[in-house]
C-alpha cells in the first residue's frame, strides 16, 4: 500500500509529521552517530538567543517519576555562532530547519528574527515562556499585550513560517493559541513544560539550583494531549502536538487529537532513536490500519 | 553508537560493589577514561540511563564497577548472565588526549583514585602497562572493605590508603601524592569532589587531570545538564559538558563548587 | 526522644499531618480491614452534594504513566444519607473528621455547609474545581466573584473550620490562594486533578467517556509541591499540601515546601497502607534527623 | 486484607495463558467469585493493581490463571518461583450468595464460561462437586488451543465447544444452553460482555448470574471507578460497584452497553 505522510504547516511541507522539540536535540549534529538526519519531517534547534547565553548554575537537571525536571536555563551559542557554525552543515540533510528562538525583551526577539531572516532556515518556533525582564520577569505567555507586539513585528521582517511555542502554565492556553492566530501565526507548537519543583530533604534546598525547573516527559503526556485538543478545536491553523511522546501510539494520540504534526523531546534522552522509531510505527500503524493518507487521522477525535 | 550487549556476568565483588562484564560485538574500542550510559530498565520509572565508567576493555569484554547506591543500580545488581543491556558508548573525551608520545620516557605518571573512580583509572592503568609508561596509582579507600579488586591492582605499582588504617597506609591520599610528586609528574585523578579540591588547594605546579562527575540527562551533548564551569581566558568561565568536552578536564581550569 | 507531630489547621488539632485525599478513601469506613483508622490525622470524605450523585457512565478511570486519570464524576450518597448511614460508625474512631463538599450552584454549596453545621464533624474542605451550572459550565475556581460569594455565604452559616481546595488548572492559583485568605478559608489545600486526556487509537475515542479526566498520582508530584510552595509565600493561612505523594520523602518535601499537612490520593490505591507507612516513615525521620517538633521542618526550604 | 505469598509456581500452560500458584499463610478462605488484586511491580509505571480471578483455593494454596495481553501480565508472567506477590483479597461477592441449601435437590446447575471467564467457573465446580450438587459446565473457546486444562475440566460434566469446532462441538454455548436448560435450571456465567448480551437476549425465564469484569482503580470499594449500571424499581438505574456489590450480579438486573 502507498501511503502518504506528508502534512503542511504554513509554508513548510514536511515529508512525516515528526521532529525533535527544542532543547532535546542540541543543534542536531550530535544526533548524525546515531541515525540518518534526513529521515526526519524536520529538524529543530535548541533555543537561540541574540547573543550567546550561559544558562543556569547545576544542578540543571533531576528525574521525576516518569519524567524529568529540569532548569537549563536556555543555554545557547547565540544565533550568529548557529548561522555560521552549524548551519552549513545541517543543511546538507535536505529537511526542513526550524530554529526555536527566545529574547529577553520583545526587541531581542525581533533580532534574532531578523538575523534569521537573512540565512536560509525554513521557520521560526517562537519560544514565549520566558521571563520578561522589562516586565519584572513576568512570562511573555501571559502578556498578551506582548505577544501581539512580538507577532505584529516579527510578521513584518520574517517572512516565512512562523509557530508559536505555547507554555501549559498560562491558562486557559486556547485564548493565547486564539490570540496567535490573529495576529498571524502559522501554527502554534504546545506544550512547553510545566512548572515543577523537587526538593531535596536532607539539605532541604531546591534540587535544581534555579529553585524552580520545567517538568517533561511521559509524565505529562495526558496534561498536553488535553491542551492540544482544546487547542484544535479553538484554530484553523495546524497544531504542533509535544509532550511525553515515547512510542508511535503517543504520536497517533496527538494526530487524532487535532495535531498535524508532532515534536518528540525528554524521550530522545533516553532512546536516541526515539523519532526513527515513531515514524516507522506510524507508517506500520498505518498499513495495518489501511490508512493511506496521515491527513485522515489528524482531528478525527469521536466523542 | 548503541550497544545491545549480552551479560557475560555481574557479580557482587564486595559490599555493594558489583562488577558487571559485557559481551561487545561491534568493532568499536573504549579508550581510558570514557564513559557508557546505560538503560536500566523497560518502565518509565527510572526515565534517565545512568553513566558508568569503563573499568576495562579486552577482547571484545567490556566490564564496569558500579556501586548500588538507588534504584537504578539496585535494578542493574539483580540482572543476571544471559539478559541483554542496551547501552550508548563509547562516550566523553580520555584521559590519552593528555598524554603525548614522550610522556612515557620524561614523566613519572601519578593517578590518584577514590570510590568508584577507581573505576576509570584501572583502564588507564592496563594501557600506560601495555605501553610500558611508568606510573603510581594511589588508590584511597575509608576502609580495607571498601578497595576492591585487591589482587588486580596490586599488579601495578599501588600505594593503598585507608581513612582508618585498615589496610596500607594510613591516612587520605592526598597526603601521599605530595610525598612523591615531583616537577616532571603528569597527574591523573578520580573520585569524590571533595578529593579533587584537596588536590587543587595543594597548588602543585604540574599537569593535573581530572575526571568529573555531574548529573546526566543525556550522556551525549544534547541537553547541557550535566555542565561545569571552566575559566576562560578573560577571568571569566563557560559551561562546559562533563559528557562530551570531559569527563577529563585540566583540574586547574575547572571552578569548583567551594572554590 | 519525644517527637511532636500535632498540628493545627483553622481550630483543628490534628495529631499527625497525614490524611487521605478525598474521593481516594471513600467515606472511611472501607480502610478499616486494613488498619486502625484513629492513627490517621483525619478522614477527609468522598465530595458529598446536597444529592445523592450517580456519576459518569463508565469507563471512569485509566492508568497512565506514573499516575492515573479519572472522570468519576463526583458519584455520592448525598449529604443526608452520609449523616445517617457514615458519621455515627466514623464518629467512633475520636479522629477530626473533615467532609469535602461541593455543589452546582453556590446555592447547593451552601446547603450541604448548613446541613454539616448540624452534625458533629470537625471541618468542611469546599471543592471548588466543579462546573458551576448557573454561569455555563465555567469552573467556579476561575471564577473569583463566585469564590467570594461562597465564602462568605458559608462563613456566616458554618462556623467551624473551612478548608479550600484549589484547582491546578487556574493560573496564577496564589491568586486565588489570597483572594481564599481574604474571605475568610481557615486553609487552602491544593492540587486537586489536572485536567488530561487519553485516546484509544484504534477506536479514535477518549478512553474516558466524559472525554477529559483528572490527573493524579506521582507523575504531578513536582507540579503540586511548586503551588504549593509558592502559595505558602502568598498566604498566612496554612496550606495543606496534595498530589502525588507515596512515601514519606514525599510528605517531607511537601512540609519543606510549607504544607502544614498532607493528603495521600491515589497511592492509596496501590497500597491502601500507605498513610500508616507514611506517618511511621516521618517518625522515624524526625528522629533520625533529631528534629523533634514537626513544625520545624514546615516552610523550612532554603534557596 | 493485603497478602505478601511465595510463588510455588508460574507456569506457561499454553499460548499466552499463565498459572500461577501461591502459597497463602493468612487464616482466610475463598470464595469462588471471588478475586485478588495484584501488585504488578514496585516501579509507579504500572501504577494500578490488576485483579484476577480465583481459578482454585485448596490446602493454603491460591491458584490464578491468567492471559498476557499487555505490560503487567508481561511482567507477571516474568515472576518466577519463590519471588513475592502483594494481593490484596479476597474480593469480592460470591456466587455461592446466590445458592441455597436445596439447588441441590431442586435444581439442575448450568455454568457457562469463556475465555479466561473459565477460571472462576473452576473454582464453582470444585465446590459444587465437593458438596454433591447437579451441575453442567458448558465450556467455549475460539479454537482447541485456547482451552486449557482439558483434562481438569474433564473431570466435571463438561460440554465443549470451539468456534471452528476443532474440538467438542462446532458453534457457541449460548447454543447448547437453550438445548439443556429446563424450568429450573440455575444459570451462572462468565465470560466476555458479548457473550453475556447473547445469553440475556434468550430472554430466559430463569434466574442467571453473572460475574462482570471492569476496570478497577483500587478493588476494594474506593474510588468507584469499576462501576455498571443496574436497574432500580422505578425504572431507574443507579451504579454499582464491581468490586465490591459484583463481580457476581442477577443477569437481567444489569443493563449493558449495547442493551
Ligand atoms: C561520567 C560518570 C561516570 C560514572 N562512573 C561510575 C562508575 O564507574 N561506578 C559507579 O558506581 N558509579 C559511577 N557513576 C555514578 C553513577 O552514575 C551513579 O551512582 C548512578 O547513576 C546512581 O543511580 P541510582 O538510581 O542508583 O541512584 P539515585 O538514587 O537515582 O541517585 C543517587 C545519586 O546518583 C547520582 N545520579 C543519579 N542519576 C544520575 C544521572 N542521570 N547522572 C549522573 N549521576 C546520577 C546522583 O549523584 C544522585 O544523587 C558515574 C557517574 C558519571 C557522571
Ligand atoms: C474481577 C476481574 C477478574 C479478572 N480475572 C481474570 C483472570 O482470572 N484471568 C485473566 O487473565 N484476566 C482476568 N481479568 C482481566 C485482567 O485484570 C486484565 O487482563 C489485566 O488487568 C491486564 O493488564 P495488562 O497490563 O496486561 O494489560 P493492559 O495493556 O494494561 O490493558 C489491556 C486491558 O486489560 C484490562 N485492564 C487493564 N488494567 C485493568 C484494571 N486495572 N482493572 C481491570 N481491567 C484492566 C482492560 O480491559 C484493558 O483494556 C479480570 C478482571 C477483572 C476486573
Ligand atoms: C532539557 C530540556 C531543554 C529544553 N529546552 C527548550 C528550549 O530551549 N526551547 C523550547 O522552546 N523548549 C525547550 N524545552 C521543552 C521541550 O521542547 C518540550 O516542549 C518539552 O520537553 C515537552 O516535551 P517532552 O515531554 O517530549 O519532553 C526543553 C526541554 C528539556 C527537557
Ligand atoms: C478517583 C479519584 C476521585 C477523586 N474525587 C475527589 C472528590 O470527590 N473531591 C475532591 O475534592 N477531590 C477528589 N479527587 C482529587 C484528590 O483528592 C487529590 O486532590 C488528587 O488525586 C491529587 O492527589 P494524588 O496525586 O495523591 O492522588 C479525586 C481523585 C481521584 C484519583
Ligand atoms: S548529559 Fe546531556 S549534555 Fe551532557
Ligand atoms: S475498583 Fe475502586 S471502587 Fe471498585
Amino acid at each position: 500500500m502507498e501511503i502518504n505522510t506528508t502534512v503542511k504547516i504554513g509554508k513548510l511541507i514536511l515529508k512525516n509529521p515528526v521532529m525533535p522539540a527544542s532543547g532535546t536535540f542540541g543543534y542536531g549534529l550530535e544526533y548524525k552517530n546515531f541515525f540518518n538526519l534526513s529521515e526526519l519531517g524536520a529538524i529543530v534547534t535548541k533555543g537561540l538567543s541574540i547573543i550567546p547565553v550561559k544558562g543556569n548554575k547545576p544542578q540543571r537537571l533531576i528525574e521525576t517519576s516518569s519524567g524529568i525536571l529540569n532548569s537549563i536555563g536556555l543555554q545557547n551559542i547565540g544565533v550568529e555562532n548557529f548561522i555560521n557554525e552549524k548551519l552549513p552543515e545541517l543543511k546538507k540533510y535536505k529537511i526542513p530547519i526550524i530554529v526555536n528562538i527566545y529574547g529577553k525583551t520583545i526587541d531581542e526577539y525581533i533580532r534574532v528574527a531578523e538575523r534569521l531572516s537573512e540565512v536560509n532556515i525554513d521557520a521560526i518556533e517562537i519560544n514565549i515562556s520566558c521571563p520578561n525582564v522589562k516586565k519584572g520577569g513576568i512570562q511573555f505567555a501571559s502578556d498578551k499585550k506582548a505577544i501581539k507586539k512580538l507577532l505584529y513585528n516579527i510578521k513584518k521582517i520574517y517572512t516565512r513560517t512562523i509557530i508559536v511555542k505555547l507554555s501549559p502554565n498560562i491558562n486557559p492556553v486556547e485564548d493565547i493559541a486564539i490570540l496567535c492566530e490573529e495576529y498571524g501565526a502559522d501554527s502554534v507548537s504546545l506544550i512547553n513544560t510545566l512548572q515543577g519543583l523537587a526538593i531535596d530533604i536532607i539539605k532541604r534546598r531546591p534540587v535544581l539550583s534555579n529553585i524552580y525547573g520545567g517538568l517533561s516527559g511521559p509524565a505529562i503526556k495526558p496534561i498536553a494531549l488535553a491542551m492540544v485538543h482544546k487547542v484544535y478545536k479553538k484554530v484553523k491553523i495546524p497544531v504542533i502536538g509535544i509532550g511525553g511522546i515515547m512510542t508511535y501510539k503517543d504520536a497517533i494520540e496527538f494526530l487524532i487529537a487535532g495535531a498535524t504534526a508532532i515534536q518528540i523531546g525528554s524521550a530522545n534522552f533516553r532512546d536516541p532513536l526515539t523519532c526513527i522509531k515513531v515514524i516507522d510505527g506510524i507508517k506500520n500503524f498505518m498499513k495495518l490500519n489501511k490508512i493511506d493518507d496521515i491527513n485522515l487521522l489528524i482531528g478525527t477525535l469521536n466523542y | 553508537m548503541i550497544f545491545d550487549s549480552k551479560i557475560i556476568y555481574n557479580k557482587k565483588i564486595s559490599e555493594n560493589f558489583y562488577h558487571l562484564k559485557l559481551k561487545i560485538k561491534k568493532n568499536l574500542v573504549p579508550l581510558p577514561g570514557q564513559f557508557v550510559n546505560i538503560l536500566i530498565d523497560d518502565s518509565c520509572d527510572i526515565f534517565l540511563r545512568r553513566p558508568f565508567s569503563i573499568f576495562n576493555y579486552e577482547n571484545e569484554k567490556l566490564e564496569i564497577v558500579y556501586k548500588v547506591i538507588g534504584k537504578a543500580t539496585k535494578i542493574l545488581s539483580s540482572k543476571k548472565k544471559g539478559e541483554t543491556i542496551n547501552f550508548l558508548g563509547f562516550l566523553g573525551n580520555s584521559y590519552l588526549d593528555f598524554i603525548s608520545n614522550n610522556d612515557n620516557t620524561s614523566n613519572d605518571i601519578i593517578l590518584l583514585g577514590g570510590g568508584t573512580g577507581i573505576a576509570s583509572l584501572n583502564f588507564l592503568c592496563q594501557w600506560l602497562k601495555n605501553k610500558k609508561y611508568k606510573f603510581t596509582l594511589l588508590y584511597g579507600a575509608k576502609t580495607k572493605k571498601e578497595i576492591f579488586f585487591l589482587k588486580n591492582f596490586k599488579k601495578f605499582n599501588t600505594i593503598f590508603t585507608t581513612d582508618d588504617g585498615s589496610y596500607g597506609n594510613k591516612g587520605f591520599i592526598t597526603h601521599y601524592l605530595e610525598k612523591i610528586v615531583n616537577n616532571n609528574s603528569l597527574i591523573f585523578a578520580c573520585g569524590p569532589e571533595p578529593m579533587l579540591l584537596t588536590i587543587k588547594n595543594l597548588e602543585l605546579k604540574n599537569k593535573i587531570y581530572a575526571s568529573f562527575e555531574s548529573y546526566m540527562g543525556c550522556g551525549f551533548g544534547v541537553c547541557l545538564s550535566c555542565v561545569i564551569k571552566v575559566k576562560t581566558d578573560n577571568n571569566g568561565f563557560e559551561y562546559k559538558r562533563v559528557c562530551k568536552e570531559g569527563p577529563v578536564f585540566d583540574l586547574n581550569s575547572v571552578i569548583l563548587e567551594k572554590d
